[in-house]
């Protein structure tokens, strides 16, 4: 009997590529506005995919293969992390 | 019927819509039908306080094909070919959420051009807000910016220009206005009406849930501290979607499988189920079950009056029902079939066979006027009206002029523009910041003509002279367009204002209708269309916004080659100002920026010569004589000639001794905002034959001074002593620099 | 004989019928708008396969990816490989990329704007398909209008597309200097289009269909032509 | 003495509110190429902190003044949900 699980992928920019939405809303915004204990900021991309699996290794397993087959993520620029929350 | 029903005293009409109603239909209204009329007797909906007073404005003219009443206007520009557009706004949404607010009023706009059956090929939008460095202002501007281009841009509908106003009247309840036009076959418009009994009724596009429910009365309430927490008002925009439905409706138009089409905006269902029945003299019958929903649970009244995006409502031959079903299959886009036309005036409603709703279609489409008093503002009395402000002694010129190209209201919108696509279909020619309208092509539509368009307003002088406020925005906006080489030939308005159960606010609102109404006839401009947004007016302070219409005027041009922008073009060109600069300093840059000031006279329209002066700088431009022209408004003489320059990057000199007016002060000459006036650039020998054309009718036309390669801005006094001097580079980098500076964090 | 073009027409795609206008009306090919489900069955016997700019299903989660996922992906790939031209505008750039028939990736503008403005584009090479009647240096003045067209690419990939020749244009000023003014987007090295080590697959984030006409450009230029012009020269004149 | 904490900011639209994107991604992607035991995505945006405090709970309410504050997302549209994770 299948279960329902939710994944969280994220989906984030390389440490070495450039983050200037991350930059911008803290240099812009928080230190700006007093907020000076902050030190970095990176901004990324969230899905929360709610999916059918037989136990939460699987699900986790499906959404590999889902992010690498479909490139929910481009390599060159992104890394990515999943999550079975539940 | 078993739909349970509601007593007279809950439902939430004043006494004579109730009359109206109950007069009608002898019995209790069932839940889903009080819901549909409350919507549908909405302000928003019903135009209750206005309609009354719209009637003012000229409708009639001999390329008219719609007029007011249709979802957009129409009229005839010649070649086969007719023109729609319309103007509308998003107020409350925007003031809410930014972004999905004024990208839902990009997609309403949209579908209103669509569903007469043109290709939408452009937008235009307006935004007033509070003052420009405000942080609330910044993230107002930030995100309907982001609206407004990502919808547009994502539907690649090309941006045509816009207007954006600063004042503190509008830092809660800022006004987000869009427009849309469209250029179709003249025979291929498409009514909202639904004409023979058996027809099907489809709905194509997104499912529908509870987003935008109430959105209609919600639409016509004042904002308060409640509203900021108010769920499931805001709508997402979907762009995407609205692309293909785009190209799907007129697909099925082209295949001549459309019978009736009809957006859903305002009351959803409802609107479209008993507008195209009434339009049609007929009937409709649907089944609440066929809809598709969002959300399981939603009541049925619910369903009725949802205003989800990116609907469309169709009236289909049955036999025609396969067909438009391959194209909508063919983008992948979900639609049912909800009901039929029948033959019964009515509206009816089932769900599981049981009829929920069973009203006739007029009662629904014409609910009662509402009777509005109107009374003097006190706020006027205080005006002096003869007020002059002390005349700036020559050494404080210089610096007046740089706070006036770096105030507000003056300063380039470049910031705002470089984020909407102005090239995606191929039709511009005359873009944002190069003109004073739009200018795109017909090419597309075989057709050498161009369009003009262009959106203006001007609230703090409506607010000073609500009659010839409104008047001067209908003015300014013809001559923004005649200014490019178009003929204008109709006009579109939206109209934002307070709460008109406020005598003096109504007041107001009487005024400039009469204004706008008298300048419409003096220019001979027919109105096709309209929009009224009422309470407009924040509760918690009780302001409300200074009296705000927005006007659209399209123009035309019979050749689009002939446009011009109002670039400097090349040294020594001769410039020429046209018209009578009077003592108007009321309302001005000037005045607001300089003195802080609301006294004064307000800029008048010499309604005798308005049409005569357009016409002439029309025929002026068409022959070929102007190398740039540019009409004079915000900011006055100086800000015209200096705006020339920055695009032109040439200098200027001037002698004000030349400057046709009816005083020698040099404030008044550079800064007074009188309407009618033009500036024209030309080369040496066509000089003496422009100033001929004018002075055939004794308008004021003189040579003023030429275009410089130094990069100066120069203007001397009748005895040629130099009264302002600056580099053109230093002004010009504050002036295009300083929005960008605001929204970047850079100031 | 004129030249035989098909340009897909994807779900979404805005700049199609643009780029049709151009090629027909101001080129004067033949050229076919075919929907994408249907060209999978009509791609072959073009001289040349464009894919226009616009949005394909709606940017969401990356411009272009779900459109590289088309079964009509697979098959221009393979035309591609065979040597057929492959023009790839803006969103058609994007959806190369994501296809793996060009190497990098398209991002975010540093501005996190939506751009639109007129550019100039350097020539950096006359190898591929669409620059090949051009110099070396020459400039092009085309306009761009995208949210996500900051070319990247890792520091190794990146040796090697200068080393193999495939930097098609960069964003210069007027001097014809790549500065970071001139770059509307922070593109790595102010790129702004690439091709394939052949030539054959070329994309760019700039619109030349929208510059082939002086009535449509601010400075009066057709330099769009160039581009469409070369591609002509690619078939040897015909 | 205060230490670093990383904070995952995340924004999603409202729960009934429709979700463009996820949609798409689920119907035009995921169920196109087989994925159909994915039975809803929903997208979002994620913010990666690394801020000073005093301690967890210190950080907590920095972050949610902050988000607040500087309106970091805006409420009548989105949901915020903060988590510190180190
Ligand atoms: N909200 C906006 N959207 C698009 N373009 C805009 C907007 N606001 C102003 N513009 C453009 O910026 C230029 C300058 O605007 P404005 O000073 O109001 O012009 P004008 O005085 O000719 O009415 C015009 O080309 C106008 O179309
Ligand atoms: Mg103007």
């Amino acid at each position: 009997m299948p279960s329902q699980f939710l994944a969280e992928i994220i989906i984030e920019g390389k440490k070495n590529a450039r983050d200037p939405e991350g930059e911008t809303i803290m240099r812009d915004l928080m230190i700006k506005h007093g907020y000076d204990m902050v030190t970095s900021v990176r901004s990324g991309k969230i899905l929360k995919v709610t999916l059918e699996a037989k136990d939460e290794k699987e699900a986790k397993e499906i959404c590999w293969k889902m992010v690498n087959e479909l490139r929910i993520y481009n390599p060159i620029a992104h890394v990515c992390t999943i999550q079975i929350v539940k | 019927m078993t739909e349970k029903t509601i007593s007279k005293d809950k439902i939430n009409l004043t006494k004579e819509e109730k009359e109206a109603v109950y007069k009608a239909i002898k019995r209790d209204l069932t839940i889903p039908e009080a819901a549909m009329l409350e919507v549908m007797n909405s302000e928003h909906c019903s135009y209750k306080s206005s309609r009354p007073v719209l009637p003012k404005l000229p409708t009639k003219g001999p390329r008219v094909i719609c007029g007011p009443g249709e979802d957009a206007g129409v009229v005839d520009i010649g070649d086969g070919l007719a023109l729609v557009f319309k103007l509308e706004s998003h107020n409350h949404p925007s003031a809410l959420d930014p972004f999905n607010g004024a990208a839902t009023g990009i997609g309403g706009i949209i579908r209103d051009i669509l569903c007469m059956g043109a290709r939408p090929i452009g937008l235009l939008d307006s935004f007033r807000l509070g003052g420009l460095s405000d942080p609330h202002t910044k993230w107002l501007l930030k995100w309907v910016t982001k609206g407004v281009g990502d919808y547009g841009n994502c539907v690649g509908i090309a941006n045509a220009g816009g207007d954006i106003e600063f004042d503190p009247s509008f830092q809660i309840n800022c006004l987000i206005n869009v427009g849309c036009f469209g250029v179709m076959r003249k025979d291929e418009l498409a009514l909202s009406r639904a004409t023979t009994p058996g027809n099907k009724l489809i709905l194509l596009g997104g499912s529908t849930g509870r987003d935008g429910i109430g959105g209609a009365s919600f639409a016509s309430k004042n904002i308060t501290e409640e509203s900021e927490s108010d769920r499931g008002a805001v709508q997402i925009g979907d762009p995407y979607m609205k692309k293909l439905i785009i190209e799907a409706t007129l697909e099925a138009i082209k295949a001549g499988v459309v019978d009736g089409l009809k957006d859903l905006g305002a009351a959803g269902v409802t609107c479209s189920i008993s507008e195209t029945a009434d339009a049609g003299g007929t009937g409709t019958e649907i089944k609440l079950e066929n809809m598709r929903l969002r959300e399981s649970d939603m009541e049925p009244w619910e369903i009725l009056v949802s205003e989800s995006q990116e609907r469309m409502f169709f009236v289909v031959k049955p036999e025609n029902v396969k067909k438009i079903s391959e194209i909508f299959d063919k983008y992948e886009l979900p639609y049912e079939i909800l009901g039929e036309v029948t033959d019964t005036g009515k509206c009816v409603v089932k769900y599981n066979d049981q009829i929920i709703v069973d009203l006739p279609a007029h009662l629904l489409t014409k609910p009662p006027a509402a009777d509005r008093k109107a009374s003097y503002p006190k706020y006027l009395n205080k005006l002096n009206r003869k007020w002059l402000p002390k005349e700036p002694k020559t050494n404080e010129l210089n610096d007046i002029c740089r706070k006036i190209m770096a105030s507000d209201n003056i300063i380039s919108r470049e910031w705002v523009y470089r984020q909407y696509d102005t090239e995606v279909g191929l039709h511009s020619t005359v873009k944002s910041g190069y003109g004073d309208a739009g200018v795109f092509r017909l090419s597309e539509f075989d057709s050498k003509k161009g369009v003009a368009v262009t959106f203006d307003g001007n609230s703090h002088q409506c607010y000073l002279d609500p009659y010839y406020g409104g008047a001067g925005v209908m003015m300014e906006a013809c001559s923004n367009v005649a200014a490019v080489g178009a003929e204008p030939i109709a006009m579109t308005d939206c109209l934002n204002f307070g709460n008109p159960e406020h005598p003096q606010v109504f007041w107001t609102f009487e005024k400039v209708v009469e204004g706008l109404a008298d300048a419409s006839k003096a220019l001979g401009i027919p109105c096709v269309g309209g929009n009224v947004s009422f309470y407009n007016h924040d509760e918690v302070n009780d302001v409300a916004v200074k009296p705000s219409p927005v006007i659209f005027v399209a123009g035309l041009l019979e050749d689009v080659t002939k446009a011009v922008n109002y670039s400097f073009k090349a040294p020594d060109e001769y410039i020429i100002l046209i018209g009578e600069t009077k003592a108007e300093i009321g309302g001005s840059e000037f005045a607001k920026v300089i003195h802080k000031s609301n006294n004064g006279q307000v800029p008048k329209v010499d309604f005798a010569n308005a049409k005569t002066i357009i016409s002439k700088v029309v025929n002026t431009i068409k022959s070929g004589l102007a190398t740039a022209c540019h009409d004079i408004s915000k900011g006055g003489l100086f800000v015209a000639l200096t705006e020339m320059a920055m695009n032109g990057d040439l200098g200027y000199e001037i002698n004000l001794k030349r400057v046709p007016s009816e005083t020698e002060r040099v404030d008044i000459k550079l800064f007074s905002e009188s309407y009618g006036r033009f500036l024209i650039t030309a080369k040496a020998e066509d000089v003496e034959k422009i100033i001929a054309i004018f002075a055939e009718e004794e308008i004021p036309a003189s040579f003023i001074g030429k275009v410089t390669k130094k990069k100066k801005l120069q203007i001397e006094n009748s005895n040629n002593e130099i009264l302002i001097d600056l580099p053109l580079n230093e002004i010009k980098q504050t002036w295009k620099m300083r929005m960008e500076e605001e929204m970047e964090g850079k100031k | 004989m004129p030249m035989r073009v098909i340009v897909i027409q994807f779900s979404g795609s805005t700049c199609d019928r643009d780029l049709v206008s151009a090629m027909k009306d101001v080129m004067g090919w033949e050229v076919d708008l075919v929907w994408y489900n249907n060209a999978l069955k009509h791609l072959e016997g073009y001289d040349a396969i464009f894919l226009p700019g616009g949005f394909t299903y709606g940017d969401h989660l990356r411009a272009g990816i779900i459109a590289a996922y088309t079964p009509v992906m697979k098959k221009v790939k393979n035309l591609a490989n065979e040597g057929l031209p492959v023009l790839g505008i803006c969103n058609g750039f994007q959806i190369l990329v994501e296809s793996g028939l060009l190497p990098g990736a398209l991002i975010g503008n540093d501005t996190l704007r939506f751009s639109c403005k007129w550019t100039n584009l350097r020539i950096e090479t006359t190898r591929s398909a669409a620059t090949n009647i051009a110099n070396k240096g020459d400039i092009w003045r085309v306009p761009v209008a995208h949210g996500e067209g900051r070319y990247f690419l890792d520091e190794k990939g990146l040796k090697d597309l200068n080393e193999n020749d495939q930097v098609v244009w960069r964003y210069v000023n007027d001097n014809g200097e790549t500065t970071k003014v001139a770059n509307p987007n922070g593109s790595i090295e102010n790129i702004a289009g690439i091709c394939n080590l052949e030539g054959n697959v070329v994309g760019l984030m700039p619109h030349p269909e929208r510059a082939t006409e002086a009535i449509i450009s601010p400075w009066g230029s057709e330099h769009g032509k160039f581009f469409f012009q070369s591609l002509e020269n690619y078939f040897g004149g015909r």
